[in-house]
């Protein structure tokens, strides 16, 4: 048991967090989010220029061959800037996919595309019905010959507006909330069929309403087993989790250190609000509810690579519920300590929040993810 | 002790439904239940709709349009059924706030301007009580007023003013001795008119999107002295009155009880796995814990209203009455987060960037994006009107001796 | 709506109180709990003098024809002084069966018995495997001619060791877990088969474990409806749980006047502890919690003869709810307010703690409520 | 990074749970397993079996019977097992308290005298900090030692002194200088024999009914000046340093864990209405909540060992040490919460007056007997070793820098 970074995963922490020290302070985030696609393709560059886009992905497909801690690294710092660009939908999300699913020419073609930062994928699974449950699929899959067509529409698609590739789940036999009977498709978004509408989503970034009206794919466009897709699909997520996880501390320690700062120079009654003891107990708990975080994070690192299923399952259920948990109170205990500033757009604060909030929402909430928890016969299974 | 609404009471409360019913405009009322605003001009037909049947301000003495024969507990019935419907509720800043100060510290001459236009919001009025420094620590504030012959010149900021860009009229706490030895001391309390030279106000877009709040600038602003409010320097009286009034308003019961109503309703459709959300466990568990606190809520507001029905002299200091803003406001977070619960996923569509929120059924249900700003723009509710924290310092020093 | 004692209630109260300010003192207490009943036979008596033990029951009789707000006003008196007699167990539950279910002829010879102190009753419904479900009962009662066989177990039947007469559900019909076919007996405790063996409650009280080992009981032991013995139980209880509420709102006030004294007097740092801000916002918080727990014992008081039955219960589970969740709340800040020393037996605030603990024990916990609540639907059932 | 245990790692945890199967007696571990404390011949005897294996004081240099070849991990997973199991630890005032004060402070008599008879239990030593009006503020304590000639001669009363009746010796802390200008200066660390003339124990029976702490009265106690540890006046740096060592083991992460798994156990077998407990969704859902929360502590556990494992030089102070005593304690109380909602009606049993508590199967399952006094007595954790409180005020000093 180690929990020390090595040499180059310290490299790579330092060159992220120069980079967004440099580029991504609170003033230029504001310019990003009035581009033209809503978030900064100078940065995009920057990061292709890193080495990120092509972090988990193997070496032999033009990756880089990172694991689960890089690229939580990554994601924390990320979090501590909230970037807006598309890093999770492609290279966590997406680039999850394309490892795990893609065969080997599929990746010869993309990896190095998403590498270079030409890439960018997204992965639609939500559905008007479907809330929190990856199994919950109507959009359709029917065989077309040697290819398949599909039917129907996905929703709240993180950074679906601008994917070059939407990979989606439809059902390919079963009912509609049949864990058997799903595949994952790999949908160019210039497909004849496919519309899309992009959108802000509530903490600033972007999200698209799909509709897959008729769209024809080729045989290859399924990615892994045509009935047992929901595998594939829960691997990603953990994954995605684990990088989510990642993206959560970092927002919330940059969060905690933003309200300390507050606590230590604004006034009332004639001295700094931070010698008040209630304010300080609060902030002690942001502290212990942060580190747990931190703890669990690390944690979700840990066991995005497990290989059974099951128990893997369980542990990101544990590290969901305990990063929307921390990301809740820390959010709202920060506002608190703030009072009004932190509740308006031109202070960074608030943005944290709303991020957390959106964060502890995507992929299930805590309260979804307890209750799944519950279902698997919690944490540790009576012997 | 007789906990139960008399006849009388039942009777009123079924009148109050049936002439708001009646007479409330159908997009006035579908705005409010969707839990928007009223617009500036559903507030001021509305109101004055209610001020013409004698609603307005039931609570101010009958020779200003009040209702002395009205007792507390009937005014509450009134103001849940207007929460609850949901309707617009009579501003606060003119019928609770100002009017109230103005029959106790007014003059005579500015009883008879203000008070009838502060009901029919002939003139709508913001409050300029916080500024940049002076939040928690109102009396620290910095606004000067210098008098010069027959005006103050105001110097100074407000912020987190309220709905400032719809005002006519702004009250106001100004510093009017800065050599005072206590901060308390040398403070006065003004109406100053809106479009007075001087005057700039400045948006605060908050979280959610909203522009609800503003920043008010006060530069070399000239002020008749017959705009002061009380005596000179002693502005802080008519403060401290006007921030102990009507604690029962705090705890929003009506407004409560509609949205958790409202919330069941759609949780019975709204997908939740398997079956519609209200057949989830852990969505009906927090549900029905909000239903028993807010039950509580209700329950304490009664007992403070019957506090308020007793003469003046016969009150003591109610400990209730503690209760009403710090759970009130914990209660409406509480609901307003499980309406994000609600939402999931679709909770996240976000408001179109070039105005006015996303409303198209065919994107998401409007409850559904409304969800998450209305949970970001609820934080407030335990920052303003005296945060939770400084509620509890109250407690300490007023009820538990400490 | 009123909220105002009326003459005749407040000087029931005084009267009360002053009572118990005067002889329930913490060492008065002490010495009861070391008598031969563990509670005072003197105490008792003076009740009966006052007219407590007659409070519920109707003019005609022999009782005083008081109504809920009566008995919860003497609970909480007795709440504030933890009392140790069995008042609850005689005067409102087994006084409830007796006045809901008992016939006339029962009544006038029962009820002047118990108005006098002369006679004590209990009531068992635990069974070892019923936890806090009243229909849960295998214990049966079968037909002996116009008579009744009783066989079974009753478990935790509070001060069923010195009770007279055991109140008992019994199963007349169907299945272990069905809400019809029980019915209630009145078992007089000297009758052959029936033995009891009584034990402190963790809160210093009495309980008892009765076996009934073919109890033959005559025909009019049956009290109301043979197969529809439930809808009294639950009659009784949600009355007992008005008169509970009352009781733990007069021992959660009673412990937060301790606590407050504590916070005042104790010093630590050269200061009185109660000038600590985080102790001043946990007290104030306490007090919130109080004001709830007041405000839901006067709906309790309010719905206990509400005649619609689920309405009813609707309306105390939230009360029991309440009731469990500011009494723990009340009760562990007492105790961490106070530190070590609310830990000690010779310490009066320590035995609230515990009392409080086994209020919300009692008659199902605020979790068990809760959950019965969610089940009906709600408080406000959507139109 | 890598934050799974190695093979040696798991190994040696095997070795460890192989070695106390075979030689931990079956009564200690069922009067363990129940929720009860040992005995003290169970103490003795399983203490004495450790330190001949030399798995008693691995945390002491070498020379002392220490293990400095082992990590901190190894530590950790050797106390784990202990606390999982469960068996005795060893007596945490002899080894983790007294013995490292020694170690730190101790002459070479001292440290030749006690430091095997600690390790061995051959002295079993309580602790004398505390006093009636020296709680959280510990350095305001008053009992006094005045030197007279070899000895000084101690005066006070010291409380809450955990198994008191069992030791043989005291280890606290007097005031040796009343006239210093801080209350931390003037303090002096003595060890005491408890049948010295002048010592009175007086049990205090707490609220579970159990008897575990004590007051212990000094009336003119003759103490030799060679029981002095470390420098007169200078106590408060060994006190100082006592109370920072091993901040892991107060998280009790083993003892949560076997608490849990017994727990579970219980309840697919208790009843809990139509189906055993487990299958009640509250009471699964707080179990689950808590197993989340006991994950997360145990995750931050080894971070902290991580960190204990760096040389000293390296090591700076880590927040999340400070999660360890506040989630530590809240979570040992949850589980006796837990505990209580499983035993249901039947935890109401209480203690036989006349003297042991119930243990006849016919009454009641002893684990729900033992629910509600455990639950009382685990109040004690967030108020002992530092109250939540005062964890909050060292976390505002020391991380926050507020």
């Amino acid at each position: 048991m180690d929990f020390d970074l090595s040499e180059d995963q310290r490299l790579l922490q330092d060159s992220l967090t120069k980079l967004l020290a440099d580029k991504y302070k609170f003033e230029d985030r504001k310019r990003y989010l009035k581009s033209a696609t809503y978030w900064s393709q100078e940065m995009w560059e920057a990061y292709a220029d890193l080495g990120l886009l092509g972090l988990p992905f193997a070496e032999e497909d033009g990756g880089f061959g990172a694991g689960p801690v890089e690229v939580m690294l990554m994601a924390e710092a990320m979090g501590s800037a909230i970037t807006l660009e598309p890093w999770l939908a492609t290279v966590v999300m997406g680039g999850g996919f394309i490892r795990h699913g893609a065969s080997a020419a599929q990746r010869a073609a993309m990896v190095p595309q998403i590498v270079a930062g030409k890439l960018k994928l997204a992965f639609g699974y939500t559905e008007p019905q479907s809330r929190h449950d990856l199994h919950d699929v109507a959009t359709t899959a029917k065989k077309d010959g040697a290819g398949w067509v599909l039917e129907g529409r996905k929703g709240v698609v993180l950074h679906g507006d601008v994917a070059d590739h939407i990979i989606v789940t439809a059902r390919t036999g079963g009912a509609r909330r049949d864990k058997s009977g799903i595949g994952v498709f790999l949908v160019p978004a210039n497909a004849k069929g496919v519309t899309r509408r992009g959108y802000p989503t509530t903490d600033g970034l972007r999200g698209a309403e799909i509709t897959l009206d008729h769209v024809s794919l080729p045989a290859e466009a399924l990615l892994g087993d045509a009935g047992n897709g929901l595998a594939l699909v829960d691997r990603v997520m953990d994954e995605t989790i684990a990088a989510l996880a990642g993206e959560a501390l970092g927002a919330m320690d940059a969060l905690q250190k933003l309200t300390l700062d507050y606590l230590k120079t604004r006034k009332q009654f004639g001295r700094p609000i931070g010698t008040f003891q209630s304010l300080q107990h609060r902030a002690a708990e942001m502290m212990v509810s942060l580190e747990e975080a931190r703890s669990m994070a690390m944690l979700a690192a840990m066991m995005a690579g497990e290989a059974d299923a099951l128990e893997r399952r369980r542990q990101m259920s544990a590290v969901k519920v305990q990063i929307g948990r921390s990301g809740k109170f820390i959010g709202q205990s920060a506002i608190q300590l703030h009072g009004g500033i932190a509740m308006t757009m031109e202070y960074l604060g608030g943005h944290y929040f709303k991020r957390l909030t959106t964060i502890d929402t995507m992929f299930g909430d805590a309260d979804h993810h307890l209750t799944q928890l519950m279902a698997m016969g919690g944490l540790n299974q009576a012997a | 002790m007789d906990l139960r609404f008399t006849d009388d009471e039942r009777a009123f409360r079924q009148e109050v439904r049936d002439w708001i019913d009646a007479n409330l405009p159908a997009d006035t009322r579908e705005r409010l239940a969707a839990g928007r605003t009223p617009t500036k001009e559903m507030q001021l037909n509305w109101q004055k709709k209610l001020n013409a049947k004698g609603w307005c301000v039931p609570h101010w003495p009958a020779e200003w349009g009040g209702r002395s024969d009205w007792s507390a507990i009937k005014r509450f019935i009134l103001l849940e059924e207007l929460q609850g419907t949901p309707a617009p509720i009579p501003l606060g800043f003119n019928c609770n706030m100002l009017g109230p100060v103005l029959i106790a510290f007014g003059t005579e001459e500015q009883k008879k301007f203000f008070l009838p236009k502060l009901a029919n919001l002939d003139l709508w009025f913001c409050q300029g009580f916080s500024e940049p420094g002076a939040g928690s620590d109102l009396a620290s504030l910095k606004t000067r007023a210098v008098r010069e012959g027959d005006h103050y010149i105001v110097n100074g900021q407000k912020t987190w003013t309220t709905l400032a860009q719809y005002a006519d009229w702004i009250f106001l706490l100004v510093r009017t001795n800065p050599e005072a030895t206590k901060q308390q001391e040398g403070i006065s309390f003004l109406v100053v008119e809106m479009n007075t030279p001087g005057i700039t106000v400045r948006p605060i877009i908050t979280i959610d999107g909203a522009h609800e709040v503003n920043e008010v600038f006060f530069d070399d602003v000239k002020v008749p002295v017959a705009n002061l409010v009380g005596t000179e320097h002693r502005g802080w009286d008519c403060a401290k009155f006007l921030l102990s009034n009507e604690r029962t308003g705090q705890a929003r019961v009506g407004a409560s009880k509609d949205r958790m109503r409202r919330l069941k309703l759609i949780a019975q459709n709204a997908p939740g796995g398997e079956r519609p959300m209200i057949e989830d466990s852990r969505f009906r568990e927090r549900l029905v814990e909000v239903e028993v606190q807010l039950k509580a809520l209700e329950m304490t507001t009664m007992r403070v209203l019957a506090d308020e029905n007793r003469q003046l002299s016969e009150r003591k200091p109610n400990p209730a009455s503690s209760v009403l803003k710090i759970r009130g406001t914990e209660i409406q977070q509480s609901i307003s987060d499980l309406y994000v619960m609600a939402a999931g996923p679709y909770g996240m569509v976000g408001a179109d960037p070039d105005g006015d929120r996303w409303n198209e059924p065919e994107l998401a249900p409007e409850w559904a994006t409304l969800a998450q700003p209305t949970y970001f723009n609820w934080r407030k509710q335990t920052i303003y009107g005296g945060s939770t924290e400084i509620q509890k310092n109250i407690m300490a020093k007023a009820f538990l001796g400490l």
